[in-house]
């Protein structure tokens, strides 16, 4: 996007007449949570801003993370997994600021995760899944959410239920093929899957039923080092993102031939998958927060954290900003 | 083997049909499953389907960029592999005392998988294309090691002790003998190397993520559960890989052509 | 023209084994540095072994080998080897494998084609030298991998059994041109020869040796002058000697 | 090639240390980069600290059950490659056009991610233990196809000459020559392929998942970022790997005494 | 005892060519069944080739090769090649390279043993049998190859120069043991050989190539009784022919 400038609208941006452009990494996911980004990047919001974006995108959160403890990158944008970010501060305290949440919500009325089964299943809840195999993401998030719903109704995962852990891209041939019953999943598997007519969601949201609604399963983040070397610049980022989610809650729909641009997502399917519910940094509440201290809590119940966290220490406070 | 000129233009003739027996038989099972719906069309689908899927992804374009990218990375990677793998190997075999003091490196990293070192190839050398170059490099240039060391390690004895006593320095026997005489296993061994770095190069795509090359694709193609699309890239990347091993195949022919003898 | 103490080669103490099994013990061996001397013995009584411990090609178990005064690494040496087909190097046409002694020491291209010219001429050669080792019959090879010993113009020789594959006509010229070669050079050659009648007829010294553990039989020594020519399997000296020769070599063989 | 008793022993009591000599040059480089704080102490443990978590995890034993399974899917996977890719392997390597009709495919598939192909497998074998090993074994043996193919085409000439001049039948010219001839390559395959299906079961045990295994433990350590933990887990399954290409070197070494003669 | 018809071998308009040149042009040579026919010709003009061809082992460019009316895969052969070192089994002891050809064909592991005592026996082996074919020198090997063609007691016995790693004693030892299982088997043998005397000694028939193109310069039959004996190398007519031999070989050699 070359270092041209056009004049720039932003009130923020300084009143110098040579305006040099900042330079920030992003890390990001290609998934439907992440859609404020694609606004930012398709509105040109960052070039408003004087910030020159280098994105790089990752198909697994965890390198987003350890993208940006090496200080590789300076922030993820939505859609950053949110446990995994407090698994990592965990190990590094201090390192991360969430600015950010993504996910669903079953009174909001937005899907983020489903129970995926076969169009002519009997299979309603999870109670239903004794003896059968039920499928998720691979790695100690999904695996501790689903033990911890399993385990909400009735189940032991290993003599009631078997888990199989299983790449995105298995769960839909999973279910069809009948090697798995059902799946754990998050969005755009049963949206796909509804249009497709090759699956349907038994449950939608599970896991905002069991653990927090709405839930937050994405986070935007960015690191503390990038927050104090350029706190300015964090501060447009924020801004940034925060905007652009104004704009993708305010008209989703027009946006969405975007999507199709930065996910797999065709653009017949970015049609039609299901919206996520995305909170901006402003619009961050208290049952927001909430709901993401429960999100975390489970992790320390079912032992993945052996110290309880206080996510408000991890929230980005107003006052941090420049 | 076949030296007079009647064998060999009966052989061009049938050498056509005859690489695709192989190939045949497995599309007319592929075909077959698919017709008797002997799998779920949906997630299997026809070699027709797939066919036109890879026709259009063509007559669009937009596979050849991709493609493009992904062949300029695994040769990239390749490339790097070569020139640090087979100079190294021949060292490596040259003193059973110097292979043995790495063989526990070798071993154990051509047994670890490229990716699970990944997070070691991002901090050291940034989160760009480059990190899953090396990766890949890192993968093949391994195999090369093991290969060539091999080469040199089993060269006959008699050529190289004909070297040693005409006074031939130390240098130029490795140049000259050892390193033919390991020719025909580097050779597999490249060819190994080049088909494990393209696998390396599309798994990183596919896992670490990128926002093009063949890997991307085919994960994409998997996660909106776009099964032709999907196979039609598996395809066009294992044509990939068969065209770089014939290049090294006609290579070798050419060049090692004292095999056997 | 010869310089005799050059490129002389003394054997002391030399022991070596094959597993259990001694094949030298504390065996001793002078050659004279620019005479021909061949060694006679039975199968497997150790000539290939022994030349190639002296050449440094395998260790020794104890004992020293000395080449009056100089270093091995300092002496050009050329050597055909017993299995001359694994010696070649089938990756070169045959001229280039005659030429690569010189081209691998850094002479000029030209220089190498020169000599290699001059050893065509020499030894008047037949066939066409750019096939490949492995394309050419057993004689032609063993031919290619004596004039490729040849080509650094070699202090010291070693020859074993050089004309093992070669037609009758051939070794005859062979035989006399490699003389020629020891008359203008004043080479030191090192011959192993199953053939009696040969190593008479072109050795300074003869050396007889016994089965395993191997020992010197007899060293025996024919002075005639040179060049020998055909004419001199007449003379009663050669006669004599060839049939003390076997004498010796009957007897040890037959010693239990 | 060192034959005196002398020599063997000087090179036993050296070998211990010289087997460590590239392995402790690189235990310094990651010390030293660890205790320079030369990368983020969270993305790259101390040895210490990755020693005593592999310690922690060996004496609470419960590496051991993941450990175990894991060697056991890869050795599962790797007798189905061997069994059924040495056979073919010579069968396919005696003939060119018999080679040449499966050239494509076997370049092919081995240019082709064994998790790419990994939706089919699921089809065809479930989503249990056995799809897992099943993808490791294919990947296995399409590497030993294609090492003992080659050592069965570079085998010499005489040999086989001598044997069928001698009027042996056929099928024994195959098991008593052949095979032989080409043991030295089939050897590498093995090995290459050994460490092949152990790579390829981690990669199925880390993204197709599994609830236990090396791989799994490794993807695990990775999202909690118990880095030590990780490298430890990505340790022992290093150490695995090396083990198993010791217990073919031996086997080699033992059987294949001829090599370079 | 000899049944002349048996195992003959007519070859009939063959021709063979390498790259260009022609080696091998409209060919045809008869090799009685139950004789001694020995090949003697210039180095590189198709011995080794021309017993290949005969043995099915390397493909004919044109022209018929019959064993009087039988079919070639239903003859025992054995055959020593040129290359002896490279046709050894490495992977096998000595011995049971030369059990192989009898082991290979379904013969019970006793009758091997008693077949392998039978030929050490025969050839007064004195060396360990139980080495790798790489741990014995270069005639041993020979030795190994010889007995192993032997094992089978074959129809057709094909030699490429059985004897060029032998030494003296051995030589003279082999080539009569090679006779007397001529003698009491009847097998028929293709010999190429280097060594005129050795030829004439042997041979029922002589067969002189020419250079390349190949032809047959003469055949020469020798008619001496069996078993032949060192006197024989006095007898005139052996003195004869030897000489004549030899003069067609000289002019043959030499022309253009
Ligand atoms: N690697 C080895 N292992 C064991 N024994 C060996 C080895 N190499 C050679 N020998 C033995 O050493 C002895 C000498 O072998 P060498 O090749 O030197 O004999 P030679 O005198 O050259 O015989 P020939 O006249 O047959 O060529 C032989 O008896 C052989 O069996
Ligand atoms: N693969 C090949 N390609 C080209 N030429 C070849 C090939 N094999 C053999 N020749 C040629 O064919 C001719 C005959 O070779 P062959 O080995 O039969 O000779 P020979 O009579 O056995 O000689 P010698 O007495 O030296 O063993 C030689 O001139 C050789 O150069
Ligand atoms: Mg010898
Ligand atoms: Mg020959």
């Amino acid at each position: 996007s070359g270092s041209q400038t056009a004049p720039s609208s932003d009130s923020s941006s300084s009143p110098e007449v040579i305006v040099k452009k900042e330079k920030v990494v992003a890390s990001w996911l290609p998934i439907m949570q992440t859609t404020a980004y694609y606004v930012a990047l398709k509105e040109g919001l960052f070039e408003q801003a004087d910030i020159e974006i280098e994105s790089v995108k990752f198909e697994n959160p965890n390198q987003i993370i350890d993208s940006l403890v090496s200080s590789r990158a300076d922030f993820g944008p939505p859609g950053a997994a949110a446990g995994i970010t407090v698994l990592a501060e965990a190990k590094a305290p201090g390192t991360f600021k969430v600015y950010g949440l993504q996910g669903g919500g079953i009174k909001s009325g937005f899907i983020n995760d489903g129970l995926i089964v076969k169009p002519d299943s009997s299979i309603q809840s999870f109670k239903d899944l004794k003896g059968l195999k039920v499928g998720t993401i691979p790695g100690v998030q999904w695996e501790t959410i689903l033990t911890y719903i399993l385990h909400k109704n009735g189940l032991e995962p290993g003599s009631d239920v078997t888990i199989e852990q299983m790449a995105v891209g298995l769960q839909l041939p999973s279910v069809v093929s009948g090697a798995v019953n059902a799946t754990l999943s998050l969005e755009p598997v049963g949206s796909i899957a509804e249009a497709t007519q090759q699956a349907k969601r038994a449950m939608t949201n599970p896991v905002a039923m069991f653990i927090a609604d709405p839930f937050y399963s994405g986070a935007a983040v960015l690191t503390t080092k990038f927050l104090q070397d350029r706190p300015e610049t964090a501060a447009k980022v924020v801004q940034v993102i925060d905007e652009a989610t104004r704009l993708a809650n305010q008209n989703f729909d027009q946006y969405r031939p975007v999507i199709s641009e930065y996910t797999a997502l065709k653009s017949e399917q970015a049609s039609y998958v299901a919206q996520p519910r995305l909170r901006s940094f402003s619009e961050l509440d208290s049952t927001d927060i909430d709901s993401y201290q429960k999100f975390v809590d489970v992790f320390y119940e079912e032992g993945v954290l052996d110290q309880q966290m206080d996510v408000t220490e991890i929230m980005l406070d107003k006052s941090e900003l420049a | 083997m076949s030296s007079s000129s009647l064998n060999r233009l009966s052989k061009a003739a049938t050498s056509l049909l005859s690489v695709n027996i192989g190939t045949l038989i497995l599309l007319a099972i592929w075909w077959i499953a698919a017709a008797l719906e002997l799998i779920d069309r949906v997630l299997l689908p026809t070699p027709a389907e797939t066919f036109v899927s890879l026709w259009n992804a063509l007559i669009s374009g937009d596979i050849l960029q991709d493609f493009g990218l992904t062949l300029y990375r695994s040769l990239y990677a390749f490339m790097i592999a070569l020139v640090i793998g087979v100079p190294i190997g021949i060292i490596l075999g040259s003193s059973e005392k110097i292979y043995q003091s790495f063989e526990f490196l070798i071993d154990f990293f051509r047994s670890t998988p490229a990716t699970a070192m990944f997070p070691l190839f991002l901090i050291v050398f940034g989160i760009g294309d480059f990190a899953k170059v090396a990766v890949a490099a890192f993968a093949g240039a391994l195999i090369i090691f093991f290969n060539t060391a091999y080469g040199v390690m089993n060269a006959r004895k008699t050529r190289i002790m004909a070297a040693k006593v005409m006074g031939v320095p130390r240098w130029r026997v490795f140049r000259d003998v050892i390193f033919f005489e390991s020719l025909p296993q580097t050779f597999i061994g490249l060819r190994t190397s080049i088909s494990l770095t393209l696998v390396v190069i599309i798994v990183a795509e596919m896992f670490v993520g990128s926002t093009n090359g063949m890997g991307q694709r085919i994960i994409d193609a998997q996660q909106v559960f776009d099964m032709p699309q999907m196979y039609a890239s598996i395809i066009a990347t294992g044509v990939m890989g068969y065209g770089l091993n014939q290049i090294f195949l006609i290579t070798e022919n050419k060049f090692v052509h004292w095999k056997g003898r | 023209m010869k310089k005799p103490q050059e490129a002389s080669i003394s054997i002391t103490g030399l022991a070596k084994r094959f597993e259990k099994s001694p094949l030298y013990q504390n065996f001793s061996l002078e050659i004279p540095g620019g005479q021909i001397t061949c060694i006679f013995g039975p199968n497997g009584c150790g000539k290939s072994t022994l030349l190639n411990m002296i050449a440094g090609l395998i260790p020794l178990d104890s004992g020293q080998v000395r080449f009056g005064g100089r270093a091995l690494k300092d002496i050009k040496i050329g050597y055909v080897f017993q299995n001359y087909r694994d010696a070649l190097f089938p990756w070169l046409r045959a001229i280039d494998n005659i030429k690569y002694p010189l081209s691998s020491t850094g002479v000029s291209s030209r220089q190498c084609r020169l000599r290699a010219e001059e050893l065509i001429h020499q030894f008047d050669v037949g066939f066409d030298l750019n096939r490949y080792p492995y394309e050419l019959s057993g004689g032609q090879q063993q031919l290619v991998s004596i004039m490729r010993s040849l080509a650094t113009k070699p202090k010291i020789l070693f020859l074993d059994e050089p004309f093992s594959a070669l037609d009758y006509e051939s070794t005859l010229s062979i035989r006399d041109k490699l003389q020629d070669v020891f008359i203008s050079t004043g080479v030191t050659i090192v011959m192993v020869s199953h053939d009696l009648e040969e190593a008479v007829y072109l050795a300074d010294n003869i050396v007889l040796l016994t089965k395993r553990p191997t020992q010197i039989a007899e060293v025996i020594t024919f002075n005639a002058g040179r060049p020998r020519t055909p004419n001199i399997l007449s003379d009663p000296e050669f006669v004599r000697l060839k049939a003390y020769s076997l004498d010796v070599f009957r007897r040890e063989a037959n010693r239990s």
